[in-house]
């Protein structure tokens, strides 16, 4: 199941709904808004989602988590909109009988969904400035960072 | 043989290009050949091979056909997370 | 930080206490009561811990952690008592500046909690049996189970 | 020359020994010694490499030597989590 909010993301609500008594382990990520990103501080981000693609493609990845791991469910929730400071931009929960499988999965999901699903980022610094944040593979390649002077690599969230 | 091509910016693109859709009469056989036409209009972009393209809401490639009537999704690098 | 504890975990305070305002990243791991081990249908785990020990442990294993990857908090509680089918057994998050960080020391800390940490468990089954569970490592090897008829191998959550 | 030990059980240990702690006066260089001592009492155990000890409180090995008025904690396989 994948979902897109522009609400509050509530990690316990989310974790309630993978319970299951043949469920040994649970595995959870969160990406947390940093206040600092290359250097720069940062106020707060901007995040847009193409909705109808992100789903289709977050249910992808979850697909295919599925088929490489024996997991019994899983869930990524990603926020949309203004988001501030400390706030969770992204869950990924999975529940399976053993660990590995849980921990496999859900490193999949959210490396998966970083580089796949169609969402964009601006950066809001404190100086009043602000710039798209390049994607996490795109900022390997140091020479195609900054094109037009708005584009920053890495990420927001980590 | 031109086309009718719908393109829809997203994010950097959007602002760009000072519109969220246009419709566009081109020649152009495949994703990458819309893709050669923006830029001509909106100016460099990040290497094709980081950005990605749909076409009426299914992800698709650089080489896809793209038809008369299609609507065609130009995506900047992502950055979800 | 490591607390052995007699009362329900609750996730949710847990992962409050781990906030950052630098953290990008934040991973957790529970381990959860699950209703078949080896076969058998279990109604309950009981947990003895030897907790003076379980702490000085536990909190080599963390600081452990924080030497291998640059992680900014990392924390485990483990239940002590008789727990239900679907009861939080042990908990672990780390958060971090980036992602990587974060799953691997907390995939270590559990690892390591397992088969370090003074604490045993005995299953009780529905058809009125109970057995001592063997340690992980231990019951990879077929030929030292069942000592006496009452330990069994593997474990309640995985 | 005789040590007086103390000897804590564990888990399955403290139910095969009937008890959670006894006073020995025992010839024993090493935890090694106690614990050949403690299976002559409560019978065969699992094999040392899957058990732990810990003297006064503090994780030991199999080597560590014992002195008179020490505690000896044995541990049966763990299985946390």
């Amino acid at each position: 199941m994948l979902r897109i909010t522009r609400e509050l993301i509530r990690p316990d609500a989310l974790r309630a709904e993978l319970t299951d008594p043949a469920a040994g382990a649970f595995a959870a990520f969160e990406g947390w808004i940093r206040n600092l990103n290359e250097g720069r501080e940062v106020l707060r981000l901007e995040y847009e989602v193409y909705e109808p693609l992100a789903i289709k493609e977050g249910e992808k990845i979850i697909a295919e988590a599925r088929s490489r791991w024996p997991i019994l469910h899983a869930a990524c929730v990603h926020r949309h909109g203004l988001l501030e400071i400390g706030e969770c931009a992204v869950w990924v929960g999975v529940s399976s009988a053993h660990r590995d499988a849980a921990f496999h999965a859900c490193r999949y999901i959210i490396d998966q969904v970083k580089v796949r699903l169609p969402i964009w980022k601006k950066e809001h610094y404190v100086d009043g400035q602000s710039g798209w944040v390049n994607c996490e593979r795109c900022s390997e390649h140091a020479d195609h960072r900054h094109i037009g002077g708005t584009f920053r690599p890495s990420s927001g969230t980590a | 043989m031109s086309k009718r091509i719908t393109v829809r910016y997203f994010a950097s693109f959007r602002e760009r290009a000072g519109t969220e859709t246009e419709n566009l009469l081109i020649d152009a056989a495949t994703t990458r050949d819309v893709f050669d036409r923006v830029r001509d209009r909106i100016g460099p972009t990040e290497p094709l091979g980081h950005c990605k393209v749909a076409v009426n809401d299914e992800m698709a490639g650089w080489d896809t056909h793209v038809r008369d009537g299609d609507t065609v999704l130009l995506f900047p690098p992502v950055a979800g997370g």
